[in-house]
């Protein structure tokens, strides 16, 4: 395999590296970039940027404010490695580990493999055009993967398919949280045989679910140190550990900041440090990174108070996984002067790890784990979601929250009636769009922006 | 001065047109007879006799379902009645407010149409409105009805009298209409009556209203029911059945939702008699 | 066929059809207390040491269009969808309790909505499964099982200890061990009983007393070992097919099934042998053994390491059943049946296999489109056995 | 010797049709609309084919159904699946054939062949009717054509240089400076000015631009419609023709929707070359053209209605049944 059968990646590494020399230059980054461009894409699409419209919208693009640059381009300096390592893995045909979210793959990079996250990957086919996901689901389609499973590994099977994916050395997944991951990791590994290793799912986060999952994390690394000869290296362990303690307590921070009125804005940096996060949370740029985010957060904050800067007129929350292919917050920011003040994905709100010991280090790699967004709502009860609902509604003074409502995804469907109950006794509005995050085939940008729109208006918003 | 406001539904495009304080007339056509709707609201307004220099003013609904128009469909949509002014969107909101104002009493609002099926609530005072909507594929609205009755050759106007001579309804559960055609057919093969399927139909419909109502939390209020289902009876009497008291029709449910923006554009206290 | 067989037979058909509440009540009338349970993790064995009867919750035999509750969509399993529509309808107040697991996503939230609900009983318990049977899956579920007997204590005011578990083990695994003698010698070529009348002995089995299913059991066996079926010759053969289902309760579709298309000789289904093969490891300690079997029985595709073990028992169920060909037949909207059909439909093809995939909802058959897919799967078999 | 007449007949979800066969060569074919009762339409197509051959009833030996109505015989009849029928009809045409997919009223199917015209091994579509016969026809009304309209509509979008050139000039000229510009001048202005144009003549000029490329969905980017669901695509083609999009780039699309769903069924049989189209979707132009761009190859051409493929096959099995007697 070469990296012209990869060619999604391969695109998106250049348009990584080609973004990120842009954001040496802060300034003018600022001018083009989100000024310029982030401000034209929002309501536009034309083909000659199309490839760069979802990956902009995604970071907030004109919404998101110029001090976060330097944090951005941190997070893009790791992409872009990310990219080229698993081209060049490919090529080369260096081992690669593929890991599913809620692996701890901290520990699986303490041993000479690259890890990789095919989960990950209907963000790298949106980086070449806002369908890149969709023509994905549309190869699964065809090769007869189920549509029953959420579009999310639907997508990561069609790039398997489609030969976008660096091959497997060893396979770890965790049918965990939800039957999308279960079912999609059943196929994978049947299309893609080699040694796996299964984690099988805690429901919650009790210190019973915790100690069970870090007994499979010890399974798993004997299970590393068999197939690839080599033991562990726990002084990579606790590295990574340590860096990732610098990443949690600053992106917690930034996300506590959000209770702030006006908000920071930073909502969509953090959900692109998330996407890193669940592939790579222990380069030491992702936390440098997430220190700049946080100094940039901490002086917007600073600033808006000395100014005395008004609350924004719409404050929205965005109450569970949002749409892959496009964004709305600089839509929400373009046309409202309106702010995402938080979201199901880029909320951080993770415990620190223990590095005392390697046992407390595992056990605080694990719960870091079940601590990630989308693993942390979906597991447990229906009180894991609503609680943090209810806190997100009520503390960060929120005026609507938005539901995506993707159509795959079954657990958070059958919360629906107690959501729309919980956010009536609140007295905030819900509003639920019923799109597939992933594949837009079923409901298109425009259709779901006039939804939005129309849901404002009745509800008398912005105030 | 004449009005005319348009509801450009899934199935259905409906229009009220009407001079202030006049009686309203009212006028629907399958959509697909009438994408343009301002050539459509032309050949309605031409049985008003408009005079030559009379104003008209023409509202569409405004519909989520819009897309950003096309310049050209743009152009286009003024182009016939330019004579006059452009159509402008009717905010809904507003209406759905009128629509509940209207009523004496506090009560829910179902909009049950051809594939989307909503609870309007009103709020604070008549300030907020609250909707709650079907989800995408639970197409369990008008347009199952539409299709069913069309596989089993019962016209639309013997719905009624089909369902009502049901003993006992059949169990669907295919949730897509169209495929619950083929369903069908194998009941009948299997020797359930035409009535009974429909039936089954009905309470399949009926039943994904319940739920609607459920998650718009209820309780013990009132509903009353607008948009075409609430036409037949069935339908009603079967919600009425399951325990819903839904208030007493003031003028064909199907022509709701447009003579309520009429009475919003016109600025009326009450319901205007209309005239088909 | 002897007479006591068919008489067996008769008798089994009538209680396959009698309703849930109906056992909730028999057990009642014997004063032990009713206690559901959704899916087959929650061991019966230990519900039954706890002075209770564990009866499976199916639902077939409820007669109700389930579409109108705001929690579940049309979207989801219909299985799910009727069982929670059985528990707001009060279908379900003759039971004393619930045990529901966290099988999937749409049974977990059944639990969820359970107790938002006004749902009948209101004691209900949920049971925390991996999704895989290692070491410490097993391990973890022992704990669970701690919990559950907690709560079973609770709810019977029973005291049992593993001297009583292990009393309920035994019996329990003398019914599997007699269940998997009749399910063997359903895969003879004379045997007389067609999978129709296997499913029904699988769905009474799952909801009477156990002592009472092991004297049914001994009296079949027994009748069994004097009838044969006539030999049929080559030519008119009757085809015989395995069936893995997630329609494990509908006796209905089997009928069509063994009508349009042959008789299903051996079979993978959650009410048959996922739920009544399989012993208990007697050398573990009690809890340790239940939970071991409970996660490494041949249960539904839910346990995603053991799906190479249940494609074996496929596989071997295909030889000794001489097996024309594999029917999967699934639930709508379920992606854990459906990745894993996906899986055997590729293994089954690369060995030559001929394999039929299905799917449909509880509470409508769908009985021209099933037809229609049986007829050509029966006749393609025949095409390919004439040519070569 | 008087020759041995044999009959197929084919009862689907929206139409009847029928063969009679005399001595294995085709003596007459017959084709309807489905009545309300199987039955029914079992005896009109016997009816009909009887009147076209000039032949009385008994005459014919043997009888073979298929379809969804074949339940329903009047009569003592062969019966077959129209899997196997499609497929033996497909093969007595072209005994060259490796798959056939047949795409008929209510559902689709993809058959593999073996060298007798035996079904090696089928898919059909589950659940959702998104890929089908009715679907188009529901597409079509909401379009405002028949459905036979539809496949020489979705081939006109292909062919038409000035849709190219547009696209062109236009892909030069982003969208957004278009609605600019219009923005500067107010509403009015632009009514006025067209108002000085009788409106044939604004007609006239703008018809000149095919209105796909002015369409929504940007210049040049082919329109979707969301293949999921047949009713929500009805929704859509309405709304697109609302906006003002083109007629033929709605029927390609809608075309190209339905063939994705279709292959998508190709999934679970290999398709094997050569490969033939039958059922009466077949004879859309636009969705065999649609189904050789997806392919990669052109569908081999029969020279019999596709439609009664079905039919054709279960008369030559009515004529085998009477042989092996
Ligand atoms: N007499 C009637 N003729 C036609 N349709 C009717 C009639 N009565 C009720 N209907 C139903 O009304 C539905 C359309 O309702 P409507 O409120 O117009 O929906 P929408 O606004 O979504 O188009 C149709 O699907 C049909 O089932
Ligand atoms: N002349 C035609 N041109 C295009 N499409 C046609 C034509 N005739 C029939 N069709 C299509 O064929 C479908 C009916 O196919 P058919 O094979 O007869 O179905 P069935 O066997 O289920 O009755 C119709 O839904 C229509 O879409
Ligand atoms: S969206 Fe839901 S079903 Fe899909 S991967 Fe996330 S939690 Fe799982
Ligand atoms: S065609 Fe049917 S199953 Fe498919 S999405 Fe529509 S309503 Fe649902
Ligand atoms: S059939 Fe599937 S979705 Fe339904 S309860 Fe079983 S595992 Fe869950």
């Amino acid at each position: 395999m070469n990296s012209t059968t990869m060619p999604m990646t391969a695109h998106a590494a250049q348009a990584a590296a080609r973004v990120e020399r842009l954001l040496a230059h802060p300034r003018v980054a600022d001018w083009v970039l989100l000024k310029g461009l982030g401000r034209l894409l929002v309501n536009h699409e034309p083909s000659a940027v199309a490839s760069l419209r979802t990956s902009l919208l995604k970071m907030g693009a004109s919404s998101l404010p110029a001090a976060a640059l330097p944090a951005m381009a941190k997070v893009l300096t790791v992409t872009r490695r990310m990219h080229e390592g698993a081209l060049s893995a490919a090529r080369e045909g260096r081992p690669v580990a593929w890991i599913t979210w809620p692996v701890p793959a901290a520990v699986v990079a303490a041993f000479p493999v690259l890890v990789y996250c095919p989960e990950n990957f209907y963000s790298v086919a949106n980086a070449s055009g806002g369908d890149g996901s969709t023509r994905l689901c549309e190869l699964a389609d065809r090769h007869g993967v189920p549509t029953d499973i959420c579009s999310i590994n639907r997508c990561m099977l069609g790039a398997f398919l489609g030969d976008e994916l660096p091959p497997p050395q060893l396979c770890i997944t965790a049918n965990h949280p939800c039957d999308g991951n279960h079912a999609g990791n059943t196929i994978l590994r049947e299309l893609a045989p080699c040694p796996h290793f299964s984690m099988g799912a805690a429901y919650d986060r009790s210190p019973q679910s915790v100690a069970t999952w870090a007994r499979s994390v010890w399974e798993m690394i004997a299970f590393l140190e068999t197939q690839l000869q080599q033991p562990i290296d726990w002084l990579a362990v606790e590295r990574h550990a340590r860096l990732i303690n610098r990443l949690n307590k600053a992106l917690n921070h930034v996300t506590e900041l959000h209770r702030n009125a006006p908000a920071p804005r930073l909502i969509n940096a953090l959900a692109v440090f998330w996407r890193m996060v669940a592939a790579a949370a222990w380069e030491p740029e992702l936390a440098d990174g997430a220190e700049l985010l946080e100094e940039a957060a901490v002086s917007l904050v600073e600033r808006a108070r000395r100014k005395k800067a008004p609350r924004e007129p719409l404050r929205v929350v965005l109450g569970d996984q949002a749409i892959t292919w496009t964004d709305f917050s600089a839509w929400i920011w373009e046309e409202y002067s309106g702010s995402v003040v938080s979201d199901y994905i880029g909320h951080f709100c993770h415990p620190p790890i223990d590095t005392s010991s390697k046992e407390s280090m595992i056990e605080g790699l694990v719960l870091d784990r079940l601590h990630m967004s989308m693993i942390r709502q979906s597991h447990g009860t229906m009180e894991y979601t609503l609680d943090e609902l209810t806190t997100a509604l009520s503390e960060y003074d929120a005026d609507c929250v938005l539901f995506h409502g993707n159509v795959g995804c079954k657990h958070n469907l059958a919360l629906r009636r107690e959501i729309e109950a919980l956010c009536r006794s609140i007295g905030i509005p819900a509003l639920f769009l019923d799109a597939d995050i992933v594949d837009r085939r079923l409901i298109g940008e425009q259709a779901l922006r006039q939804k939005i729109k129309k849901f404002l208006a009745d509800e008398g918003l912005p105030r | 001065m004449i009005d005319v406001v348009c509801d450009a539904g899934a199935r259905y495009v409906k229009l009220a047109l009407a001079r202030p304080g006049e009686t309203v007339r009212v006028l629907s056509a399958h959509a697909q007879d009438a994408v343009d709707l301002s050539l459509f609201a032309q050949r309605a307004l031409s049985a008003l006799n408009p005079g030559r220099l009379e104003a008209v003013r023409f509202y569409r609904l405004e519909e989520d379902l819009a897309e950003r128009p096309s310049l050209l469909a743009r152009v286009r949509a003024v182009s016939p009645l330019r004579r006059w002014a452009p159509m402008q969107q009717l905010e809904s909101k507003a209406v759905w407010l009128k629509c509940l104002s209207l009523l004496d009493q506090e009560a829910l609002l179902l909009d049950a149409g051809a594939l989307r099926c909503r609870v309007f609530e009103r709020l604070q005072g008549g300030t907020k409105l609250r909707v709650v909507e079907n989800e995408r594929c639970t197409a369990g609205g008008g347009r199952f009805v539409e299709l069913m009755t069309q596989t089993l050759g019962v016209g639309l106007e013997d719905l009624d009298l089909t369902v009502s001579a049901a003993t006992k309804p059949a169990l669907l559960s295919s949730p897509c209409p169209v495929f619950a055609e083929s369903e069908v057919v194998s009941l009948l093969n299997a020797g359930s009556q035409r009535e009974d399927v429909l039936a089954g139909v009905v309470n399949d419909v009926v039943d994904k209203l319940l739920a609607l109502l459920g998650r718009a939390q209820l309780g013990q209020r009132p509903v009353y029911l607008v948009g075409g289902l609430g036409r037949w009876q069935c339908i009603r009497s079967r919600l009425e059945q399951q325990g819903i008291r839904l208030l007493e029709e003031l003028l064909d449910p199907l022509f709701v939702p447009c003579v309520a923006g009429l009475m919003q554009v016109q600025q009326r206290r009450q319901w205007a008699r209309i005239e088909v | 066929m002897s007479a006591t067989l068919a008489e067996l037979l008769s008798r089994l058909e009538q209680r396959s059809r009698l309703e849930l509440n109906a056992h909730a009540r028999l057990a009642h009338a014997h004063s032990r207390p009713a206690v559901g349970v959704l899916c087959a993790f929650a061991p019966p064995e230990l519900i039954h040491a706890a002075g209770a009867q564990p009866i499976r919750i199916l639902s077939h035999g409820y007669q109700r269009a389930e579409l109108g509750n705001p929690y579940f969509a049309a979207t989801h399993c219909s299985l799910v969808r009727r069982v929670f529509d059985m528990a707001t309808s009060g279908y379900l107040a003759d039971f004393d309790g619930i045990v529901l697991s966290t099988g999937c996503d749409h049974s977990r939230r059944v639990y969820d909505a359970w107790r938002h609900a006004e749902c009948t009983p209101r004691a209900v318990h949920l049971l925390h499964v991996s999704s895989d049977s290692s070491a410490t899956a097993v391990a973890a579920l022992e704990a669970e099982l701690e919990r559950l007997s907690v709560f079973l204590r609770e709810l019977t005011g029973h005291k049992f200890g593993d001297s009583e578990l292990s009393r309920s083990i035994a019996i329990f695994d003398r019914q599997r061990t007699l269940f998997e003698a009749v399910y063997r010698h359903c895969a003879r070529l004379d045997s007389p009983l067609s999978g129709q009348q296997m499913l029904q002995l699988s769905l009474v089995m799952s909801s009477i007393p156990v002592e009472e299913s092991v004297s049914i059991l001994e009296a079949l066996l027994e009748a069994l070992s004097g009838a044969t079926a006539q030999p049929q010759s080559e030519a008119r053969r009757e085809l015989r097919f395995f069936l893995a289902s997630g329609h494990f309760e509908q006796v209905e579709r089997m009928a069509l099934i063994e009508r349009h298309a042959g008789r299903v000789v051996q079979e993978l289904m959650c009410t048959g042998a996922g739920q009544h093969l399989g012993r208990v490891d007697t050398t573990l300690p009690p809890m340790r053994a239940l939970a071991s079997r409970s996660l490494r029985r041949l249960s539904c595709p839910h346990a995603a390491d053991e799906l190479d073990r249940r494609f074996a028992f496929i596989l071997e169920g295909v030889q000794a059943g001489r097996c024309d060909g594999v029917i999967l037949d699934r639930l709508s909207f379920c992606a854990i049946w459906a990745a894993e059909a996906f899986v055997f439909r590729r293994r089954l093809r690369a060995r030559g296999i001929p394999v039929l995939e299905l799917e449909g909802e509880l509470g409508s058959l769908g009985e021209g489109q099933l037809r229609t897919r049986l007829e050509a799967f029966a006749e393609s078999i025949r095409n390919a056995t004439s040519t070569t | 010797m008087k020759p041995s007449y044999v009959m197929g007949i084919d009862i689907g979800s929206l139409s009847a049709k029928g063969v009679l066969l005399a001595d294995g060569q085709l003596r007459a074919q017959f084709l309807r609309g489905a009545l309300f009762s199987a039955s029914a339409s079992i005896d009109a197509v016997v009816d009909g084919l009887c009147r076209q051959a000039k032949l009385p009833r008994q005459a014919v030996e043997a009888f073979c159904l298929t379809g969804y109505g074949r339940f329903q015989a009047p009569f003592e009849a062969l019966e077959k699946s129209e899997i196997a029928c499609h497929a033996l009809g497909a093969w007595t045409c072209d005994t060259a054939l490796r798959s056939v997919i047949d795409i008929g009223g209510q559902d689709s199917k993809v058959i593999a062949l073996d060298e007798r015209g035996g079904v090696l091994d089928f898919a059909m579509n589950e659940k959702c009717a998104a890929g089908t016969g009715r679907a188009l026809e529901l597409l079509a009304k909401a379009l405002g054509v028949e459905v036979e309209q539809l496949g020489p509509l979705a081939l006109g979008q292909r062919s038409s240089w000035r849709k190219l050139l547009v696209d062109w000039a236009l892909g030069l000229f982003p969208q957004v400076f278009v609605d600019r510009a219009l923005g500067l001048f107010p509403q009015v202005f632009v009514d006025r000015a067209l108002g000085l144009f009788p409106q044939v003549f604004v007609d006239r000029a703008l018809g000149l631009f095919p209105q796909g490329c002015w369409g929504s969905a940007g210049a040049g980017e082919r329109i979707r419609i969301s293949s999921r669901c047949s009713l929500y695509m009805e929704l859509d083609v309405l709304q697109l023709r609302r906006e003002g999009v083109a007629r033929e780039a709605i029927a390609e699309a809608i075309v190209e929707a339905v063939v994705e769903r279709v292959l998508s069924l190709a999934s679970r049989v290999p398709l094997q070359q050569p490969l033939c189209l039958s059922g009466g979707v077949a004879k859309n132009a636009g969705v065999v053209a649609a189904l050789e761009r997806q392919l990669g190859y052109a569908p081999t051409p029969l020279a019999f209605d596709p439609q009664l493929l079905g039919a054709l096959g279960a008369a030559h099995f009515a004529a085998r049944s009477l042989r092996h007697d």
